[in-house]
């Protein structure tokens, strides 16, 4: 086993390691707290040591397990799972301080179990971002559903049950019924399930076949949330905000959006996707899908429900980056899962902070409160600016990109669409900084600050990193060239 | 009971008899119809008969529950055994011409051995199963 | 019956297989369901008997000079198909007997009704 | 001298154990007697397996008699691999009978609870080795009768009427095999499964032998219970004491699939039959009937076990499918899905037999919540619970993979898609469960228990150890299974 | 016989039901003697006629029922499935051969050689005897263990002592 292959069975294992020691001390939340974060920045070392391999040429590959004939879980990291699995590692840790701060803050029941899941979960979501096949693939997407359940319904009470059961029944739900059949349809075509560059259909099928597997991948894979498969996502929020903010803005819905990118590439093949003609269709549920989810945003009273449905447009960018089929579409997608995991994790630790500081859930009630709250409303605006897509911000960085594949690949109705959704992105993110900072606070709001320490250093860091990526972009973008370059 | 005092008597000379000619019908096997199935039942019969006449509860004094539920496993264990026998001989398993010096006697010898066990198993279980089913009348009648 | 000719001697047994097969399925009493299933399983050793019988054949005893016998071997399986038969309606019996313990009747439909009631 | 007899010992052994049980009548010798045999069996069909498939199929002459005038005991991969399922579910679920034995049968029972127990594991390795179609019939007698004691064990009333019914429609089943061989042995003079592949053939045209083949497979579905012939299935599981609910569900059903397999492709000689008569289409209409039909009433069952009869109704319907695409991907299917169904069954069985040891009731108001007290159970119901939806690294999953390329390879798309939604129906019914046991605060029944005890819960540990195992890593079954499919697919002409 | 099997679907009286059984068994076992096959014959005088009948009428003293309670009108889904397996009965039946017929595959493989053998490998002249107890003693043993299973299971379900069971209070499982 070479050092870069260590690494990569280390960031599947740690997180384990993790969940099991942290269930271990359960009963001393300080030690509990202080394992989550030491896990949180092993696996982040881990990973950026990997991703420093991976740009340096190495495609690590290790085989777990033959689960059956010629069906294996296999690992190996490629340019755009290192991208998502360093998003997710450097934000889990981010995450974990920001966790405890708020868990403690709100007084949450369950946190050891809570914890223990979190770490699992993101074991779950490595396995998806270094996954070598379909298969491992498929396997570390259901796993990723089925433990971020209990933390979808960790409140435990009738409204989190009935929303579990529709994040439940949807993602499973489409996975199972369509993405499974999809899969043992392409084994049983080609006779192999492993990621091959330039994809490994080409040549087994014919062009009809093609469309309706793809048709049935992109809907079977329905944490990357297009629509109509969308409904989990608002659902979930009724997790605590950490789970919102991690796995809702950042490892789930990334992980379908990857698993979309992915499958697109490295399974389709930009090539035979482009000259079969079958994949057209997805550029306009795409890009309806971003321009109904904003509008949808637009009437959201709840700051989580409208920053889910904000998530469901954002989402969008990437699939429709994929399926514009060309290299810089492709970049802006790669770019775009970095770009709004950042961002997106911003805002919803700000509205975790808001919640825990002045209980508040509701946009209508947030008149004034940047002047009580002035660091979480600072970073809530650095959030929105990157959602629209204004410098000096990830966001644009990304959206930049996009823009130029659209025009390079004279797609103009993507180019329409990512104008009007700036236009609606805009407008219903800036009015929220507006009230903050310049409506007075109404007459006998209650005396608060900022929230807890820990929480809110964490989300000026995460908005210092979507500053950041603004004016240093070279390490996501050098991962989205190689990816592209690894791609064709 | 009186009335029954023909039929006793009548009876007390037929089971032996009816014993007997089970005997005959299980040693008979080889050469006419018969064999151990056959010979049991006629041998439960003659238990029936005479519970029938003289009650279960007296016909159980006769044959204990006890003693019969052994006779019912060990005919199993003498017909099983005689498999094991065979294995021991080195032959297959119920592979009775290794029994006895020359195959054909070993044959005969294995074929009795086994009807025996059949023979045991059945008019025991022909036996249990009647006294049971005629023994619930007397069960409960002890509530 | 012998004196029939072909396949005459089938049919009949099927006839009353079928009749066993309905008192089996169609009957409540569970006695007579046992019985109906005893009918069923006779005639089916019937069948298997009637096919094993050779014409101008003879029990299969050997003696000198006997030129035909009957095929032997459905009747060992009938032997063997009998004494399962047997076991299975003690069996049967022992459980109705039972059920008429329990739920006092030996019809099925008010035994239906029974457990649908479950005081 | 014990290796060349093994297969013999195989099933003799516990058949005179059962005996010498009754002699001794003593509740503790025989329950240590049916372990120590359970487990003897089990290595032994382990050595067998090994043997099989260093040196291929073993047969043996009883009585030292050639084949067709014999009976011979003919042990190929499908046998072996049947064989091991059903010594290992039979060695766990002896494990797990003490203690919910011990509660639910009047203690001077307890013996005669074992030794019914034994014949029954017997009669299913008869069922399993034997290379006679009429001593098949036999040993499933043995089992089936046995089967018919052991349920009428529940403590509920409705038992003896479930166990009656099973008796009424078992025998009618066993009457039809029988029928079918009669017609079988009429045509071809010949009894031995070999003897009757080899002469089948020449009279594969006649009325005779489909309308045999057609009584031998009505027979032996209502052994399986597939759909239509299902009613007997849910009261006998239902009502049957736990310990008894885990052995048959493992069991019974599996061995009438083996038999099933085995005279439709063993016999018959696999898919040629097919082509005169629909049965494979029947039986595959009738399969996805199971699976749909089942999963829909499972999902509203409040009773667990009735829930997890029905679910067995379905699983059964996924067996029946794989053995009637007539694939080897199918078959295999069918086959690793006995082991597979087998485990993840019986560990379901069990779990929601501790539940039953500690809570006393089985219906989901009662139990809701128990999984915080009884963790360790809690968890294995989980794991048996995935492996009925067949999510991946579950052993579920094996079965549905191998389902879904069967019916693919063929381009059967509906095919795929009623397993694909029956795996979805099975996520509803296991999540209803699953909800119970974790997410509802817990019914009063459940306060202030404790986990079952330890001899219950190594038997649930190790299956749920199998389930995940196997799920994980399935090509150890997966490739029995394909090369027993093979090897049978590959004996048509 | 099909007259007595019709009687006794038709008859309502459960003692009226066993002897019909009875009758019915000892017809069979007539009509097995004239197909030659004695040793079946026997059986069934004993066993159909006799255990089964002596079985029926303990069950029906034990029980106390006489009659069926309820005349049933002919059902006809049973009635059908009946005909239709009838039917399939008929058509098998088809391409048998004729009864009796000795060029019937049937006395052409397995059998001959019992015949000509059995009396030189065995020593027995009773053909039925030696098949059933040495080349298939297997079955046999199988036959037996049925026997003791059957006995068993009564003994479990009725046996003595199990006073204690009914009186206690029969627990329900399920509700």
């Amino acid at each position: 086993m070479t050092g870069s292959e260590a690494l990569l069975a280390a960031a599947l294992v740690v997180p384990l390691v993790g969940a099991a020691l942290i269930v271990a001390a359960g009963r001393r939340p300080n030690l509990r707290d202080g394992i989550g974060i030491a896990t949180a920045a092993v696996l982040a070392v881990v990973v950026i040591a990997l991703v420093r391999d991976v740009l340096a040429g190495a495609r690590p590959r290790l085989v777990l397990v033959e689960m059956l004939p010629n069906l294996s879980l296999a690992f190996s990291a490629e340019p755009l799972g290192a991208t998502f699995a360093l998003v997710a590692s450097v934000l889990w840790l981010v995450t974990a301080i920001y966790a405890i701060g708020y868990m403690r803050g709100h007084h949450e029941h369950h946190q050891t179990r809570f914890y223990a899941f979190f770490a699992v979960s993101l074991s779950a979501t490595m396995g998806v971002a270094l996954s070598a096949n379909v298969i491992t693939l498929f396997t570390f997407y259901e796993a990723l559903t089925l433990c971020t359940y209990p933390l979808v319904t960790h409140h435990g009470t009738d409204e989190a049950k009935r929303a579990g059961r529709v994040y439940f029944g949807v993602l499973l739900g489409t996975s199972i019924g369509l993405q499974l059949p999809a899969i043992a349809a392409i084994y049983v075509l080609t006779g192999g399930l492993d990621f091959a560059p330039g994809g490994i259909l080409a040549g087994h099928v014919s062009p009809a076949a093609v469309a309706v597997l793809f048709v049935m991948f992109i809907f079977g894979i329905g944490k990357a949330a297009l629509m109509p498969v969308h409904r989990w996502l608002p659902a979930a929020m009724v997790a605590p905000t950490p789970v919102s903010a991690l796995l809702h803005a950042v490892a789930v819905v990334k992980a379908g959006v990857f698993a979309v990118v992915k499958v697109t590439v490295f399974v389709f093949g930009i090539d035979l996707l482009r000259s079969s003609g079958s994949s057209g269709w997805l550029i306009y549920v795409a890009g309806f899908t971003i321009l109904a989810a904003s509008t949808i945003a637009l009437f959201q009273d709840n700051l989580k429900r409208r920053l889910a449905y904000s998530t469901i447009s954002q989402l969008s960018y990437i699939v429709i980056g994929a399926a514009m089929l060309h290299p810089l579409a492709l970049q802006g997608a790669s770019l775009h899962i970095v770009a709004h995991a950042i961002a997106k994790i911003t805002l919803f630790f700000a509205a975790g902070a808001i919640l825990v500081a002045a209980d508040k859930t509701r946009v209508s009630e947030l008149d004034g409160i940047g002047r009580r709250m002035p660091w979480t409303m600072g970073a809530f605006a650095i959030g929105s600016l990157s959602m629209v897509g204004l410098p000096p911000t990830a966001g644009f960085v990304s959206k930049w990109f996009l823009l130029q594949g659209a025009v390079a690949s004279g797609q103009v109705v993507v180019i329409a669409v990512l104008v009007a959704a700036t236009l609606l992105n805009a407008a219903y993110f800036l009015p929220i900084v507006y009230a903050a900072f310049f409506r007075p606070l109404p007459d006998g709001a209650a005396q608060h600050g900022e929230a807890p320490l820990a929480s809110v250093g964490a989300l000026v860091l995460t908005s210092a990193l979507t500053v950041a990526m603004f004016f240093f972009p070279e390490l996501p973008l050098a991962l989205a060239r190689a990816f592209v370059a690894e791609g064709q | 009971m009186n009335r029954f005092a023909i039929l006793r008597v009548v009876a007390k000379l037929l089971i032996p008899a009816i014993m007997l000619f089970a005997l005959y019908v299980q040693f008979h096997g080889d050469f006419g119809p018969g064999g151990g199935f056959q010979a049991g039942v006629i041998f439960a019969s003659a238990f029936i008969l005479y519970a029938l006449l003289f009650g279960v509860v007296t016909a159980r004094k006769v044959a204990p529950p006890r003693l019969i539920n052994t006779t019912l496993a060990l005919g199993v264990l003498v017909y099983a055994g005689t498999g094991f026998a065979a294995l021991l001989r080195g032959g297959q398993y119920l592979d009775y011409s290794v029994l006895a010096h020359d195959a054909v006697h070993g044959q005969h010898l294995g074929i009795s051995l086994i009807e025996f066990g059949v023979f045991m198993t059945v008019s025991s279980a022909m036996i249990t199963i009647f006294f049971v089913f005629a023994g619930q009348d007397v069960d409960e009648g002890q509530d | 019956m012998m004196l029939l000719p072909g396949l005459f001697n089938y049919w009949l047994v099927v006839v009353l297989m079928m009749i066993g097969f309905y008192v089996v399925i169609a009957q409540g009493n569970l006695v007579k369901k046992l019985f109906g299933l005893n009918i069923f399983q006779v005639a089916v050793f019937v069948f298997y008997i009637s096919m094993g019988k050779i014409e101008d054949g003879t029990a299969p005893i050997l003696v000198d000079g006997e030129p035909v016998y009957t095929n032997p071997l459905p009747s060992v399986l009938i032997l063997t198909a009998i004494v399962v038969g047997i076991a299975t309606l003690a069996l049967g019996l022992a459980l109705a007997v039972r059920i008429r313990n329990a739920f006092g009747t030996m019809e099925e439909d008010e035994i239906d009704a029974a457990e649908a009631d479950p005081s | 001298m014990i290796t060349p007899h093994l297969p013999i010992l195989e099933v003799v052994l516990p058949l005179v154990s059962a005996p010498i049980c009754l002699i001794l009548r003593s509740a503790v010798v025989a329950w240590w007697m049916a372990v120590a045999l359970t487990w003897a069996a089990f290595a032994g069909a382990l050595m067998l397996l090994g043997e099989v498939l260093n040196a291929g199929p073993i047969t043996y002459a009883l009585g030292g008699w050639a084949a067709p005038w014999g009976i011979e005991y003919r042990i190929d991969l499908l046998s072996a691999f049947v064989l091991v399922t059903v010594t290992a579910i039979g060695s766990l679920a002896i494990l797990f009978a003490r203690a919910p034995v011990a509660r639910e049968i009047p203690a001077d029972r307890v013996y005669l609870f074992y030794v019914m127990y034994l014949l029954s594991f017997t009669g299913l390795l008869g069922i399993a080795v034997t290379g006679d179609a009429f001593n098949l019939f036999v040993f499933l007698e043995i089992t089936s009768l046995s089967a018919y004691v052991l349920i009428s064990l529940g403590s509920d009333r409705r038992a003896l009427t479930a166990a009656f019914r099973y008796l009424i429609m078992g025998t009618i089943g066993a009457t039809f095999y029988i029928i079918g061989v009669g017609m079988m042995y009429m045509m071809t003079g010949t009894l031995n499964m070999a003897d009757l592949a080899a002469r089948l053939p020449g009279v594969l045209h006649l009325r005779t032998i489909d309308m045999a083949l057609a009584f031998i497979t009505v027979g032996l579905s209502l052994k399986l219970a597939v759909f239509p012939l299902h009613f007997w299935l849910p009261n006998a599981y239902t009502h049957a004491p736990s310990a008894v609910s885990v052995f048959l569900a493992a069991t019974s059903t599996k061995i009438a699939a083996y038999a099933l397999i085995r005279i439709i492709y063993t016999v018959f000689g696999g898919p040629a039959v097919f082509a005169p008569m629909p049965i494979d289409e029947m039986l595959l209409g009738f399969g996805m009937l199971s699976m749909i039909a089942a999963s829909l009433v499972a999902m509203f069952q409040d009773n667990m076990k009735r829930l997890l009869a029905y679910s067995s109704i379905s699983q059964i319907g996924y067996m029946v499918v794989g053995l009637s695409l007539g694939n080897v991907e199918g078959l295999a299917a069918s086959i690793v899905h006995i082991f597979n169904h087998a485990m993840m069954k019986a560990l379901l069985f069990m779990a929601v037999g501790c539940v039953f040891y500690r809570v006393g009731s089985v219906r989901l108001a009662d139990i809701a919540g128990f999984a915080r007290r009884m963790p360790i159970t809690g968890a294995a119901l989980l794991v048996g619970g995935f492996s009925l939806i067949g999510t991946p690294l579950s052993i579920g999953f094996v079965t549905k993979w191998f389902l879904l390329e069967g019916a693919l390879e063929k381009g059967w798309w509906p095919v795929a898609a009623i397993v694909i939604l029956s795996g979805l129906l099975a996520l509803v019914y296991v999540w209803r469960i699953v909800e119970a046991a974790y997410f509802r605060a817990p019914a009063p029944a459940v306060e202030g228990i404790r986990e079952a005890p330890a001899i219950m819960l190594a038997p649930l540990l190790i299956l749920a150890a199998i389930n995940i195992f196997f799920g994980i890593d399935g090509t150890l079954t997966g490739d029995l299974s394909i090369a027993a499919a093979q090897a049978l697919v590959g004996t048509s002409p | 016989m099909a007259v007595t099997a019709l009687a006794l679907a038709r008859v309502r009286n459960l003692f009226a039901v066993v002897m019909m059984s009875g009758i019915f068994s000892l017809t069979a076992a007539a009509l097995y003697v004239v197909q030659d096959a004695v040793d079946v014959a026997f059986t069934e005088a004993a066993v159909g006629a006799g255990i089964a009948t002596v079985l029926g009428l303990a069950t029906l003293a034990v029980t106390r029922s006489e009659a069926e309670k309820k005349v049933r009108a002919v059902a006809f889904g049973p009635l059908l499935l009946v005909i239709v397996t009838g039917a399939a009965l008929i058509y098998g039946t088809l391409d048998m051969p004729d009864y009796g017929d000795p060029a019937a595959p049937i006395h052409g493989h397995v059998a001959p050689r019992y015949l000509a053998d059995s009396e030189k490998e065995t020593g027995v002249p009773n053909v039925v005897t030696s098949v059933l107890a040495s080349y298939r003693g297997y079955d046999t043993l199988g036959e037996t263990t049925v026997i003791l299973t059957a006995a068993c299971g009564v003994l479990m379900l009725l046996g003595r002592n199990r006073r204690q069971k009914r009186n206690a209070p029969t627990r329900d499982s399920a509700a």
